[in-house]
C-alpha cells in the first residue's frame, strides 16, 4: 500500500519535471504578419514597482507619475482613442518576486514598465529578454540598462561620459578650490557615478584626495567627516543616500565647515530625505540632476503642482517625471508604429515598441525634448543647483556635447 | 593627535547609542528573562511616536518627550507577557523561541513605519529638541562636542546611574533582582510577582523611552531602518560582554564605538561592520560566555 | 508549464532547501546563519565559474557544494558545541563578512552585483532532484539513531551524552551538512536568477526562512517543506492591498504561532497522525 | 506565651498535586502559639509541600488553611507573607547574586518602615552576617546561608517561622547552631514549623511532631511519645 | 567492576565529594544513600564524566577512565538515569528507548543514508526488537507507539530505564528511579531492578526510599557529607551507629 502511495507522488513529481523542460521558453505569438483587425479596448501597462518596503515611498511617487500621464492622457482622449491603464504591480525589495511576477508579463504584456530597485531588476529583466520583452527599467542608471541593451532602455546618459561635465561646471564656479575629497557609499550604481565625478574633478584641475567610504548603515557620520577633513579639503562631493548626505553636511558645519557652496550633492540623493533631514542647514549647498523644477512650462507647471497637492506641498521627486515620460513614450510608440495590441502580433509589436524608443527622435518629455541613441538619451541636459529654503535654484544647465 | 583625539571623541558618542540600548536589552534579560533581539527596534519605534506628536503639538518638547516615553512603557507592557508566556519553562530552547519572538516583533513594526509613517522617509527632528541651533558645546578644530550631544549624553549618563540606583539600592531594584534570579523564590519572600513585573517592565520601557529621546537628540534623524542597523550589533556586545551584564555591556558598547570609529577614520568605512564582528568573533570564541562573564 | 509556475517552483526549492538547511542545525538548537553566507559564496564563485571558464553546471554545483560543506565544517570546528547565542553572532560575522567582500570585488560585480550567469537546461530538475534527495537524506536522518540523538541533544545536552552522543560530532555533521545545501542552493540560486545581488544574501532571507522554519516546525522535515511553498505563494495569490502587507502578516503569525503553538503548524504528532491515515487507505 | 493554647495555624484535609503527582493526600494540621512543631518523614513524602500549601505557592491545593482565625486559603503568597507567615525553603533559597543586606531587605520587602531596627536586631543575632553585609551571598558559606535565610525571615516580622530541612548538607556543629537559634527564637515568642531529616534532634527540640508518609499524616503526638516510637526508624530507614 | 578510589570533587569551597572510594561488583545491586546534599548525586555526574574530578581515579575493569568523555564513558558501558526523567517530548516512547543505543563512529553510513526507499533497515528493525523486548520488561511495551509527551510520570521514569538500559550495559547508575511515585509503582521498580541484574547489568541505586533500597540492594554504601561513613550489607548498614545518626540525627 505504502509503495503505491510512494509511486503515484513520484509519478507526480517526474510529471512536473517533464513540464517543466519543455517549458522554459515561452513559445512566441504566430509569426505571420497580417494586418489584423483586432481593436483593443483598453492599454494596459504593467508596472512593476517598489510599493512596500524601506524604499516604498519612492515607488508611489514613480507610480504616481506614471498614473498622471495616463490621466492626462485618457483626458486627451488616449491611445488611438482607447484608454490606457497603468496596473501597479508589488515587487517589494524581493528578486524572487520580481521574477514570478514578470514571468506573469511575459506571456501577454506588450511592453513593460519597472521593475525599480536594483535586486529586482537584475532578477527580472533577463526573464523580460528571454521572453522578447521590452523593459522600461532603467530609468536611473545607464549600467544596467546597457547590460540588456536592446530591450531595456535607460533615462540616463553613458555615466562616465555625460555626468563630469556638470561636476566640471561645479568645479569651475569655485576657482580657488584645489582639493576635493568625495564621500561614496558602496551600493548599485553609485560607486560608478563617484568615478565619473573624479573624471570631472580631474578635468577642472582639481586634486582629488583619498575618498571615504560610506557604510550603508552607517548611523553616526563623525568618524567619517573627521577623516575626510584631515586630508584638509577645500570642496566635497556626496555621493550617498538622501539621509546619509544630510547628516554628513550636518556633521561637517558641526566641526567648522562654512562654506556650503564648495559641496556638491549627486543626483541620487535628491530626494524627499535630504530635505527633512538636512532642513535650512543645506542652504547654500550645491546640487545636481536632471530635472528643473522651476522649468517655465505649463505641462511642468501643471505637474509640480498636482504633486504638491497630492504630497502636502513636497516638491516632485526626481525620478517622478521619467515614469511620467515613459508612458508618454510608450503613447508615441504605439500611435507612430501603427501597434493594434493584436495577441496574435504579440511578437512584433513589442519588436516595434522597443525598436521605436530605443530610438525615437525628438520626444516630448515633461521637461525638455530629446532624442535616443540605441537606448540612450542624447543631449539630456544636467542642471547644477543651489539650495535654498529646501527648494532648488538653477545656477547652471549643462549640455553635455555629443561626440 | 587632533585626529586621533576627535576619532575617540567620536567614538564615544556612536558608542553611548549602543550603551543606552544594550542597557535596556539587558535589562529586559535581567528583569524579565527576556532576549529582546529587537528592543533597538522598538525604540524607534517611541522615537516615531515622539516625531507624531511634536508635530501634532507644534514642537512641544515636553509633549513629545513624554509621548516617547509613554509609549515606551505601553509597548514594552504589552509585549513582554508575551515573552513571559513562552520563557515558562526557563529552558535554552525557549530563550531561542523568544529571539524569534522578538524578531516577529521586529519584522511588524520596521514594515509598519517603511509603509506608514512619513511616507516611509527618514524623519527629522525639530532644531529645538535636537539643540542643534544651539552650536558647539566644544570646538577646536575637528574635534567637536554639539550642545545636544552634551545634553542627550548627560541625559543618557543620568538615567542609566538612575537605573543602577533603582536596581542595586532601593526596594523596587530589589524586587526585579529577586524575580529575575528566582521567581519562586521571589514569592516566597512576598514580593506580588505580577505587580513588580508590570513594574519592571515599565522601568525598562522608561529607560527604552529615555534612549529613544536621547538617540533622537543625538542623530537628529531616524528610519524605519535604524532600528535594524543597531539590532544586529546591541546583541552582539551583550553577548561579547556576557548577557545580562550592565557594567560589562558599558564597556563593550564603548568600545565597540571607539573600534568602528578607528576603523572608518583610518581604513574603509565599508569594512567597519566586518572588522568590528570579527573582533567580536575572536572575543565570543576565546570567551565563550562573554568577557565579563554572564549574569542571569 | 508556464513560465510564472517555472519561478514559482525554483524558487520555492531555494525557499525548501535554505530552511532545511536552517532546520538542520536547529535540531540540536543551533540557529546557524552562516547558511546564508555559504549560499552567497557558492552562488558568486558559480556565477563567476560559469562567467569566467565556462565550467558545466553540474559541475558547479558539485564544487559549490562541496565549497559550502569545507567553509562550514572549518567553522563548525570551533563552535560544533558552541552555546546558540556563540552560534548566532558567528552566523552574522560571516554574512557581514561575505557581504563586505562580494561588494568590493570588482571581478564579481561588487555593488552593481552579477550579469549574465547563462540560462542552463534542467535546473529546475536539476533543483527538484537535489531537494528529493536532501528530502530522502533528512527523513533518512530524523529516523536514524543520529536523529534520534539529535533530539536529545535539542532537549538536554548532558542527557544525549549519557547515550553516548557525541555532542560535538554531531554538532558538526550537521553543519557541515547544512552548509553543504546552503552553497548548493546558492548555485541553484544563481543559475535559477540568472544575477546575482549582494543585498539578497542578508537579513532579507534570515527572516522569511526563519519564518517559514518556526511556522512549519522545527520537530520535522515536513514543516519546512510545507511551510515553504504556502508561505512564498500565498502573498503571490493574494490582492495587493493584502499583499503588500506581507512582512507585517509573517510577523503576525510568527508571534501567534509561538505563543499557541510553539513548535510550529507540523509537529512529529502531525506528520505521524497523517502518515497513518493515508497509510490505512 | 501566656496564650500558650491558643491554635495560630490549621491546616484542614489539604490536597496537591503537581501534573501527575499526588503530593499531599488529605492533611490535616495545626500548630499553637509559641510552639515549635516538626514534621518528619522521608523524601518525598510531602513536606515541603505543606509548606508551600500553607503559603499558597500553588493554586491548585484543595482544602482550608487558616491562620490566626482568618482563611488565608485563597490568598497568594505575597499576601500571606503579609498577614505573619514566612518559609524558609529548603537548600536555603537565598538569592546568591545578591549582597547580604540586599537578601536581608528584601526579607523586609512589604514593611521597610522599621528596617533599621530589625536589621540591628538580626544583626545581634547572628554577628557574622553584620560581618558579611555586603558580601555577595553565594559566597557564603552553607551555614551561614542558612543563618542568612533564617535572619531574612526575621526581617518580615513574622508570627510563625516555617523551616524547611535546615540541616541539609551542613556540619553537625553548625546544625547544632541553628537548632540553637531556631530554640531562642521559639522563646522569643515566634511559633515554628520545621521539617527536618534529623529526627532526634528535631524532635528534642520540638514540641510536637507529624510522621508523614506519601503525603499522608500517618503519625501524630509530643515529641517524648514520637522519640520512643519504633515507628519513626521505620519511616526513615524503611526496616 | 567499577573500582573508585579517593574520589574527590570540590565546588570552591565546597567539599560536595571528599576522598570517596569503594568498589562496585558485578552483579550486586549496590546501593548508595545518604541524607540529601550528600553527595550522591554529584557522584554520579563524577562517574559519567559529566563533572570532572578534582581528585583521584575511577577504573572499569581495571582500566583507568578518569577524564574521559561523557560520550565515551557512555559507550564503554556506563549508563544512568537521571531524577526529573528527562525523556524526548517530540518522540515516541519505542523512539525514545531506541535513542538509547548510539555510537557516532560506528554508525553505518550506508544503512543510515543509501537505503533504497522501500527497503527495511536490518539494523533499525534489531533496534526496534531489542527496544520493545526491554520495554516488556518494564512492562510499557503497549505504550511503545504513544508519544513521550504524552506519559504519566512514573511510565516517564519506567521508559527512562528501559531507555538507559537497552544498550545492555555493564553498571546502570539509577538515579532517584522511585521519585515521585506511590508504593504499587515503587514495588515494581524494586522488582525491576531484579530483572535488570538478571539481564547482566549491574544496577548502582541511588534513592531516599529505604524501604525499596534496602529490599533490593545487596550491598550499601553510605555518604554524608561528602565522604563516605559505612559500607556493607544492607543489615549492617541499618544497624551502624554511624549511619543511624546521619539519618535520624545524634541521640
Amino acid at each position: 500500500m505504502k509503495k503505491r502511495i510512494l509511486l503515484v507522488f513520484m509519478l507526480v513529481i517526474l510529471s512536473v519535471f517533464v513540464f517543466a523542460n519543455g517549458a522554459k521558453e515561452e513559445p512566441a505569438a504566430s509569426t505571420e504578419t497580417v494586418q489584423s483587425s483586432f481593436q483593443v479596448t483598453e492599454w494596459e501597462i504593467p508596472f512593476l514597482n517598489c510599493l512596500t518596503g524601506p524604499i516604498a515611498s519612492i515607488g508611489e511617487y514613480l507610480e504616481w507619475g506614471a498614473e498622471r500621464a495616463a490621466w492626462e492622457i485618457n483626458q486627451a482622449g488616449g491611445i488611438n482613442g482607447v484608454p490606457v491603464k497603468v496596473t501597479g504591480i508589488d515587487t517589494a525589495m524581493s528578486p524572487e518576486t520580481g521574477t514570478v511576477e514578470m514571468a506573469k508579463l511575459a506571456k501577454n504584456a506588450l511592453v513593460v514598465m519597472g521593475p525599480v530597485p536594483e535586486p529586482v531588476i537584475l532578477a527580472a529583466v533577463p526573464i523580460a529578454v528571454r521572453a522578447g520583452l521590452y523593459s522600461f527599467t532603467a530609468t536611473t542608471s545607464y549600467e544596467y540598462a546597457a547590460k540588456f541593451f536592446p530591450w531595456a532602455i535607460s533615462w540616463f546618459s553613458p555615466t562616465e561620459e555625460k555626468l563630469p561635465p556638470v561636476v566640471t561646471a561645479w568645479a569651475k564656479k569655485n576657482p580657488d578650490m584645489k582639493n576635493v575629497v568625495q564621500f561614496v557609499e558602496n551600493y548599485g550604481a553609485w560607486p560608478g557615478m563617484a568615478k565619473a565625478h573624479e573624471i570631472g574633478l580631474e578635468k577642472a584641475g582639481v586634486t582629488v584626495l583619498n575618498q571615504v567610504d560610506v557604510p550603508s548603515d552607517a548611523v553616526t557620520f563623525g568618524p567619517l567627516v573627521v577623516k575626510a577633513l584631515s586630508q584638509n579639503p577645500d570642496g566635497i562631493v556626496f555621493a550617498a543616500n538622501a539621509e546619509k548626505v544630510a547628516k554628513l553636511i550636518l556633521e561637517l558645519q558641526s566641526r567648522g565647515w562654512e562654506d556650503n557652496s564648495k559641496l556638491l550633492v549627486f543626483s541620487s540623493a535628491d530626494d524627499g530625505a535630504l530635505y527633512t533631514t538636512g532642513g535650512d542647514n543645506l542652504n547654500g549647498v550645491m546640487i545636481y540632476n536632471y530635472v528643473d523644477p522651476d522649468l517655465d512650462t505649463q505641462r511642468w507647471k501643471e505637474f509640480r503642482a498636482a504633486f504638491k497637492a497630492d504630497h502636502d506641498g513636497m516638491e516632485p521627486f526626481s525620478l517622478s517625471p521619467n515614469y511620467y515620460d515613459a508612458v508618454y513614450m510608450i503613447k508615441r510608440a504605439i500611435e507612430e508604429t501603427g501597434i493594434t495590441g493584436d495577441p496574435a502580433m504579440l511578437k512584433e509589436e513589442r519588436i516595434k515598441i522597443r525598436d521605436y524608443c530605443n530610438n525615437i527622435q525628438n520626444f516630448e518629455g515633461l521637461m525638455f525634448n530629446w532624442s535616443n541613441k540605441d537606448g540612450v538619451p542624447q543631449d539630456k541636459p544636467l542642471f547644477l543647483f543651489k539650495i535654498e529654503n529646501g527648494k532648488k535654484v538653477l545656477v547652471e544647465k549643462v549640455v553635455p556635447s555629443n561626440k | 593627535m587632533e585626529i586621533f583625539i576627535a576619532q575617540i571623541i567620536n567614538g564615544i558618542s556612536l558608542g553611548s547609542i549602543y550603551v543606552l540600548l544594550v542597557t535596556g536589552f539587558n535589562l529586559l534579560l535581567l528583569v524579565a528573562m527576556i532576549i529582546h533581539f529587537s528592543f533597538p527596534i522598538v525604540v524607534v519605534l517611541s522615537m516615531y511616536v515622539s516625531w507624531i506628536v511634536l508635530g501634532l503639538t507644534g514642537n512641544n518638547i515636553f509633549l513629545g518627550v513624554i509621548a516617547g516615553i509613554v509609549s515606551a512603557i505601553l509597548i514594552n507592557i504589552i509585549t513582554a507577557p508575551m515573552f513571559q508566556h513562552i520563557m515558562k519553562k526557563r529552558g535554552d530552547v525557549d530563550i531561542n523561541s523568544t529571539m524569534v519572538l522578538s524578531m516577529g516583533i521586529g519584522m511588524i513594526i520596521t514594515d509598519f513605519l517603511s509603509h506608514s509613517v512619513n511616507s516611509g522617509f527618514p524623519i527629522a527632528f525639530p532644531d529645538n529638541l535636537t539643540g542643534r541651533n544651539l552650536g558647539a558645546f566644544f570646538q577646536i578644530g575637528m574635534i567637536s562636542i554639539s550642545r545636544g550631544d552634551m545634553i542627550s549624553l548627560s541625559m543618557g549618563i543620568v538615567f542609566v546611574l538612575g537605573l543602577f540606583w533603582i536596581l542595586y539600592k532601593t526596594r523596587a531594584g530589589r524586587a526585579f533582582r529577586a524575580i529575575a534570579e528566582d521567581p519562586a523564590g521571589a514569592k516566597l519572600v512576598g514580593i506580588p510577582i505580577l505587580k513588580t513585573g508590570l513594574q519592571s517592565y515599565a522601568m525598562t520601557g522608561v529607560l527604552g523611552g529615555v534612549s529613544a529621546v536621547s538617540i533622537a537628540i543625538l542623530l537628529g534623524s531616524a528610519s524605519p531602518g535604524l532600528g535594524d542597523q543597531l539590532g544586529h550589533k546591541v546583541l552582539a556586545v551583550s553577548i561579547i560582554a556576557g548577557l545580562g551584564n550592565l557594567k560589562g555591556g558599558l564597556i563593550i558598547g564603548i568600545l565597540l564605538g571607539i573600534l568602528e570609529a578607528l576603523v572608518q577614520g583610518y581604513w574603509s568605512g565599508t569594512w567597519s561592520n566586518s572588522i568590528a564582528f570579527v573582533v567580536m568573533l575572536l572575543a565570543i570564541l576565546i570567551k565563550p560566555k562573554g568577557i565579563f562573564g554572564i549574569k542571569l | 508549464m508556464s513560465l510564472p509556475l517555472y519561478y514559482f517552483l525554483a524558487i520555492t526549492a531555494v525557499y525548501i532547501l535554505m530552511t532545511w538547511a536552517l532546520y538542520l542545525p536547529y535540531r540540536v538548537a543551533h540557529l546557524h546563519f552562516i547558511v546564508v553566507a555559504n549560499m552567497a559564496i557558492s552562488g558568486y564563485f558559480g556565477g563567476y565559474a560559469a562567467i569566467n571558464w565556462n565550467w558545466p553546471f553540474l559541475l558547479i554545483l558539485a564544487v559549490g557544494l562541496i565549497l559550502g560543506a569545507v567553509v562550514a565544517f572549518i567553522v563548525s570546528i570551533a563552535i560544533g558545541d558552541a552555546p546558540t547565542f556563540a552560534v548566532v553572532i558567528v552566523g552574522f560575522t560571516f554574512i557581514y563578512i561575505t557581504k563586505t567582500v562580494i561588494e568590493n570585488w570588482e571581478a564579481l560585480g561588487s555593488t552593481m552585483g552579477m550579469f549574465g550567469i547563462p540560462m542552463v537546461n534542467h535546473v529546475l530538475l536539476v533543483a527538484y532532484l537535489f531537494v528529493l534527495v536532501t528530502g530522502f537524506f533528512i527523513y533518512r536522518f530524523d529516523n536514524s539513531r543520529l536523529g534520534r540523538a539529535a533530539s536529545a541533544i535539542f532537549v538536554n545536552r548532558e542527557l544525549a551524552t549519557s547515550f553516548g552522543v557525541n555532542t560535538k560530532h554531531l554538532g558538526m555533521f550537521l553543519q557541515t551538512w547544512a552548509g553543504a545545501i546552503g552553497g548548493a542552493t546558492g548555485v541553484l540560486y544563481a543559475f535559477i536568477m540568472n544575477s546575482l545581488f549582494p543585498d539578497f544574501f542578508t537579513f532579507h532571507i534570515i527572516g522569511i526562512t526563519m519564518t517559514m522554519l518556526f511556522l512549519g516546525g522545527y520537530t520535522t522535515m515536513w514543516g519546512p517543506l510545507l511551510a515553504a511553498p504556502v508561505l512564498w505563494g500565498l502573498p503571490l495569490l493574494l490582492p495587493q492591498e493584502v499583499a503588500s502587507w506581507k512582512m507585517i502578516i509573517y510577523g503576525v503569525l510568527l508571534i501567534v504561532i509561538l505563543l499557541v503553538r510553539p513548535e510550529g503548524a507540523i509537529t512529529r504528532q502531525v506528520a505521524a497522525r497523517v502518515r497513518s491515515i493515508v497509510l490505512r487507505r | 506565651m501566656n496564650r500558650q493554647n491558643e491554635t495560630i495555624l490549621k491546616v484542614d484535609d489539604v490536597y496537591l498535586s503537581y501534573g501527575h503527582v499526588e503530593a499531599l493526600k488529605g492533611v490535616s494540621l495545626e500548630v499553637k502559639r509559641g510552639e515549635i512543631v516538626v514534621l518528619v518523614g522521608a523524601n518525598g513524602a510531602g513536606k515541603t509541600s505543606i509548606m508551600e500549601s500553607i503559603l499558597g505557592v500553588y493554586q491548585s491545593r484543595k482544602g482550608t488553611v487558616t491562620f490566626k482565625d482568618k482563611n488565608v486559603t485563597n490568598l497568594s503568597a505575597d499576601k500571606i507573607v503579609r498577614k505573619g507567615i514566612y518559609l524558609v525553603p529548603e537548600g536555603r533559597g537565598v538569592f546568591a547574586s545578591m549582597t547580604v543586606i540586599d537578601n536581608l531587605l528584601l526579607g523586609a520587602h512589604h514593611n521597610l518602615k522599621n528596617a533599621k531596627a530589625k536589621l540591628t536586631y538580626v544583626y545581634d543575632l547572628f554577628p557574622i552576617l553584620s560581618e558579611r553585609r555586603n558580601q555577595i551571598a553565594g559566597t557564603l558559606s552553607g551555614g551561614e546561608r542558612q543563618m542568612l535565610a533564617i535572619a531574612r525571615a526575621l526581617m518580615s516580622n513574622p508570627e510563625m517561622i516555617m523551616v524547611d530541612e535546615p540541616s541539609i548538607g551542613l556540619a553537625p556543629k553548625i546544625v547544632s547552631d541553628i537548632f540553637k537559634i531556631l530554640k531562642e527564637l521559639n522563646k522569643e515568642g515566634y511559633s515554628i514549623l520545621l521539617s527536618e531529616q534529623n529526627v532526634y534532634k528535631a524532635l528534642k527540640l520540638s514540641h510536637r511532631g507529624y510522621v508523614l508518609e506519601t503525603g499522608k499524616v500517618v503519625l501524630t503526638g509530643t515529641s517524648e511519645e514520637l522519640l520512643i516510637n519504633p515507628e519513626i526508624r521505620k519511616a526513615y530507614l524503611g526496616a | 567492576m567499577l573500582k573508585i578510589q579517593d574520589v574527590s570533587k570540590h565546588f570552591g569551597g565546597l567539599k560536595a565529594l571528599n576522598k570517596v572510594g569503594f568498589t562496585i561488583e558485578e552483579g550486586r545491586v549496590h546501593g548508595i544513600i545518604g541524607p540529601n546534599g550528600s553527595g550522591k548525586t554529584t557522584l554520579f555526574n563524577c562517574i559519567t564524566g559529566l563533572l570532572p574530578l578534582t581528585g583521584g581515579q575511577i577504573f572499569l575493569d581495571g582500566n583507568e577512565i578518569t577524564g574521559f568523555k561523557p560520550s565515551v564513558i557512555a559507550n564503554m558501558g556506563i549508563r544512568r538515569t537521571f531524577q526529573s526523567g528527562k525523556l524526548v517530548p517530540s518522540l515516541t516512547v519505542i523512539e525514545n528507548v531506541m535513542s538509547g543505543i548510539y555510537d557516532f563512529q560506528k554508525t553505518d553510513i550506508r544503512d543510515t543514508f543509501f537505503r533504497l526507499p522501500f527497503k527495511k533497515s536490518k539494523k533499525e528493525a534489531e533496534l526496534r526488537e531489542k527496544s520493545l523486548s526491554i520495554l516488556k520488561m518494564v512492562d510499557m511495551d503497549k505504550a511503545a507507539d504513544r508519544w513521550a509527551s504524552d506519559l504519566v510520570w512514573a511510565e516517564r521514569q519506567f521508559v527512562q530505564i528501559a531507555r538507559a538500559a537497552v544498550s545492555n550495559p555493564k553498571i546502570l547508575l539509577l538515579d532517584e528511579p522511585a521519585s515521585g511515585m506511590g508504593p504499587v509503582e515503587t514495588e515494581q521498580v524494586g522488582y525491576l531492578i531484579g530483572k535488570l541484574k538478571l539481564r547482566g547489568i549491574t544496577p548502582v541505586v541511588v534513592s531516599h526510599d529505604m524501604k525499596m533500597l534496602m529490599n533490593v540492594a545487596e550491598w550499601v554504601t553510605v555518604l554524608n557529607f561528602g565522604a563516605k561513613i559505612c559500607e556493607g550489607t544492607p543489615e549492617t548498614v541499618q544497624n551502624d551507629p554511624k549511619v543511624l545518626e546521619a539519618y535520624l540525627g545524634d541521640e
